[in-house]
């Protein structure tokens, strides 16, 4: 298979900023992403668990796109992490129709 | 009168719906298996919020927009956005908390439990006591004004200087859910009055709201012990603050009723949103707002500490206090 | 005449239903973070599904199996399967529309919307108009045709000629959860009868059903007002579609309906049906069927223009006419 | 005799809890979309325990703690404990069943299964037969001691030797979801009598109730059907077994029952009880103390051949058997 | 830790065709994959958001086997994807036990 | 944008061992971890499907940390996997603010 590299983010972020994250991720080029809910969690900012009744809760965006969005959405999350809890990480991936990333 | 409180605690303690709270805990302490899933606890709350709202409106409109409405409201408003202030002042002075901390801590005290508000009406309605269904309205009221007086208390300093990112911060606090549901419903009831009461009684009252009430603090009950069992480390202090500033408060707020002229019904459950403590359009609102403010204090004193205090003693003791008052 | 109406549509709006969904409309445009969780509104309109066969297959057995009910649901599949071909030459022609799109859209007007009926249903009941158990069925025979009319419209080119996947159209469609629920809770209603609807009677109708509706309707007002923000660009063409194809299908239900000698209360539910677009079995038909048609067209389009116009227009409106029309 | 039996369990399979099973079954087999949401099913379950454990609890107060219930629950931990051994070495013997897998599914049938007692008593109920609210409670004590057979069945040897993670055990097994809310529910319900039935009446009862059995019942269709066209083998023995050690464990249960003097009501509830197999405490158990027993096929013959059968005509036929006892 | 290189497959694929996916995933050599729900995405064919009203749903399906595996699963992917929406990202990863895969 | 790079654990595990798994992850170093329900999956052990009847799930831990507290992760998975089901996968990826992993 013909596969052509991209970069992987995977986002751990808090629902309340999941609508900036997500325009966010338009604007800086990337075309697609997907968004997961959490059940349960631990970082620095202690753990949490969704439970109905306090809603905190995390998601995980996992968003695929070429380097440069990649690097834009890092210093975009560079900063909200400066405030805000959540963790991101890059991977390299290979994806089939490398253009419409 | 202490017997007679002793009794009222009882007769609270052996509703059923304190029966599935203790139970929940129980379970919860024992660490069984048992789990309401999140989502049927959060439609649980939704359908609470919506039957309270809802009856409040359908029984306001039949007693009409009168003047106890609109002092019970004001007095509410004040209530919320005033207590947070001297709450933060003990909080920081007396439990040494951290200032933002002890400002979002205060804010969920300024604010209200929906399901002790729940509580405590069916506690009325058990022991024969009215009360006014505008109360639902000053439920919703209370919800947001502590919001605004944790963000006065922190000032320009909420959040950290270095970022740029901007939260929506005032459609979160104005528009939680909790308040739009609340306020919602209740014009909804006003609107549709009795007729609409005739649609929907056996769905927002009587046995289904009540079952689900159970249904809904078995969860609470579960949620509680563990979220408590997770704490790392309880402070005395905070302990203290989380028993007896619901007791203060639901004293002043007694004072303030019965000086507004409140009947015995309503100045109980005002003292009851006045003693209880949000758990949930607070939080949300902090994670927003006060990012820095550790979840971890908050969280466990409004839920696992204040809120199983109120349950099981603080309403009937609101209760025999506004007796003694004289409400 | 337009007084009636305007009455009519008046007592309609002070539904508390429709005022729940006006609620969830307004919560949010105002970008309320009021949500209903996902799978708590699946249940409910599973509920809600099961409890309209049922309680049309319990009446169409107290009824009979009668003429009426063969002439409606005769009608009911030729309406469903037929208007889409008219729909579809409008689009085209006069929204300019692309071909798959078209059709697309074409096939969830044919269809049917479970929880207009709901409203259409409870409308005729709050003023006291009576109407067939069997318009259940009526129903549950709408949902499926008018997605075989959308296939035969775009023929043989309906997938990507390269592609070799072949999707198990056939069972998605006519073996939709929607459908199989209701016609078999109307055979389930029609087998047990008065011994099963006695045992059910309050699980499927009075405070329990018109409760859920309104916490349906809540979460439909949140849905579709959120899917019209996120939608693009709103092409006035399709708006108008929207909102006079509905009128049109709806008035010619009513004639067809006359013709064939429905009852009054039979004849709104009808036109309700005709008028109503579906947003449940057709677009995940469409997904399976139709890929490249854009559903960024039709779901708004059935989900939050047709759907509350009926909702709060159209019911009151067909059924002036109905009357008009001597039904 | 056999013309009673016929007519029961027509009357059975004409209740609409039946009849949805059949319909779930029915989707699931033609492979339709239909699903409940996990939660939903979940939270149904739940509710179903909660009305069980509390229902009993309520009219055991009302009955009085009697030797019936001392000697039913006694009756009832003898079963579930003791016949795990036999049906382990029919298993192994008669079914070839692999060491692990013969004692993990000989503690399912010792174990009970809630729907399957919810079934039996709206099916005495529906025949005006009575019974005594302690048999939920038997029911509670009946689903662990099965558990503990197993372990002692397959001895020390139960994990790999070579892991040194030791799971949980006794809380999973003593403290797991079901049971501890079945007892809790049946202990709130003891402690609230009456004055808490009147509360929660029109929620643990009634229409409600059955609304709530028949859905979960739909969905059971729905899996147990699913899971059965996934399972690779079904071999000819473990069907064999499925349907016939129900059949004589219920029958031993009726002699056993009538032996220590319980009512012809109480001896078909036991009886079902002995007959039916757990799906939901026992597979969790068994996920965690023998993870080598193969889910593959305990889970199949318990949910999609045991359950069924019980349901439709186990459940008839230890009535009339217990009729025939002379119970 | 004695880690056997394999490949891992992230497919986010519409709910309807996931019995299909699955079946092909175990023919092509898959001995193992876990399925995940979104709760919501955006990509080439617009934005979705399950909300149990309008099911626009996609799923996650985590697969992680042998290379010659993913080379047959990424052939099948790509004639599906012609018609449907959907994307597929492969990674290297490290597994224990190795020949379990 | 200046990444450190770290190891990232996928560990599908049964709902059970999930306290255990957790409790594990923090002695051993990991400063964070998210968990998410699978909604179904096969394996050697069989098929699953959550549909809260029976209730067959499994959970996907996602950990990101040091190759220290991986390594003795693994160890600990190694052994819990000889008689418990589940797969874990490790793969490299790069973070930000790399001292807080
Ligand atoms: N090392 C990690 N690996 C995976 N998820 C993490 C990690 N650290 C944090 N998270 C997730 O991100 C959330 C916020 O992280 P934190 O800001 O560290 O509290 C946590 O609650 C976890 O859900
Ligand atoms: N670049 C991406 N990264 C992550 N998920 C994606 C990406 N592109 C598409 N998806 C997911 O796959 C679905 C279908 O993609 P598409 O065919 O591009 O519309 C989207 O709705 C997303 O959930
Ligand atoms: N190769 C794989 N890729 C992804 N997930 C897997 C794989 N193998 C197993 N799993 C997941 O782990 C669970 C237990 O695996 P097993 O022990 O192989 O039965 C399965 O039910 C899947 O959910
Ligand atoms: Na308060
Ligand atoms: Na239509
Ligand atoms: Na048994």
């Amino acid at each position: 298979m013909n596969l052509t590299p991209k970069k992987k983010l995977d986002i751990f972020i808090e629902t309340h900023a999941l609508a900036r994250l997500e325009a966010m991720l338009g604007e800086v080029g990337f075309k697609g992403w997907s968004v997961f809910t959490g059940v349960e969690g631990s970082g620095l900012h202690g753990a949490w668990r969704q439970t109905g009744i306090v809603e905190g809760e995390a998601r995980l965006v996992i968003a695929i796109g070429t380097e440069a969005a990649c690097d834009a959405a890092l210093l975009w999350l560079a900063d909200y992490f400066k405030s805000y809890p959540g963790v991101v990480a890059v991977s390299d991936v290979g994806v089939m129709r490398g253009d419409r990333f | 009168m202490l017997e007679a409180v002793t009794n009222a605690a009882l007769t609270n303690l052996l509703a059923p719906a304190i029966l599935f709270f203790a139970l929940g805990a129980l379970a919860g302490w024992a660490k069984s298996d048992l789990t309401i899933p999140d989502q049927a606890a959060k439609a649980l709350s939704l359908y609470l919020m919506l039957c309270i709202g809802f009856k409040g409106g359908v029984e306001a409109r039949v007693s009409g927009v009168n003047q106890d409405l609109l002092a019970s409201g004001a007095l509410g408003l004040a209530f919320s956005f005033l207590t947070p202030f001297a709450a933060f002042l003990v909080l920081r002075r007396l439990c040494n908390l951290e200032r933002t901390t002890a400002a979002a801590t205060a804010a969920h005290y300024g604010s209200v439990s929906v399901v002790t508000f729940a509580a405590g009406s069916e506690y009325l309605r058990a022991i024969g006591v009215e009360f006014s269904g505008h109360m639902a309205a000053v439920l919703a009221l209370m919800e947001t004004p502590a919001i605004l007086a944790a963000l006065l208390i922190v000032g320009s300093n909420a959040r950290d200087p270095g970022t740029t990112f901007k939260p929506d911060l005032w459609r979160e606090v104005l528009l939680n859910g909790a308040a739009v549901l609340l306020i919602g419903s209740f014009v909804i009831g006003l609107l549709t009055g009795e007729a609409g009461m005739q649609k929907l009684s056996g769905f927002v009252a009587g046995p289904a709201f009540q079952g689900a009430l159970c249904l809904f603090l078995l969860d609470m009950g579960l949620v509680a012990t563990r979220r408590l069992q997770e704490t790392r480390a309880i402070r005395l202090g905070l302990v203290a603050f989380a028993v007896i500033w619901p007791i203060l408060s639901g004293i002043a707020a007694l004072f303030a009723a019965r000086a507004v002229g409140l009947s015995l019904g309503d100045m109980t459950l005002f003292a009851v949103l006045a003693a209880s403590a949000s758990y949930i359009a607070v939080p949300a609102a902090m994670r927003l707002a006060l990012p820095k403010a550790d979840a971890g204090v908050y969280i466990p004193m409004s839920l696992a500490m204040t809120f199983p205090f109120n349950l099981i003693l603080g309403v009937p003791l609101y209760h025999a206090a506004a007796q003694l008052l004289g409400g």
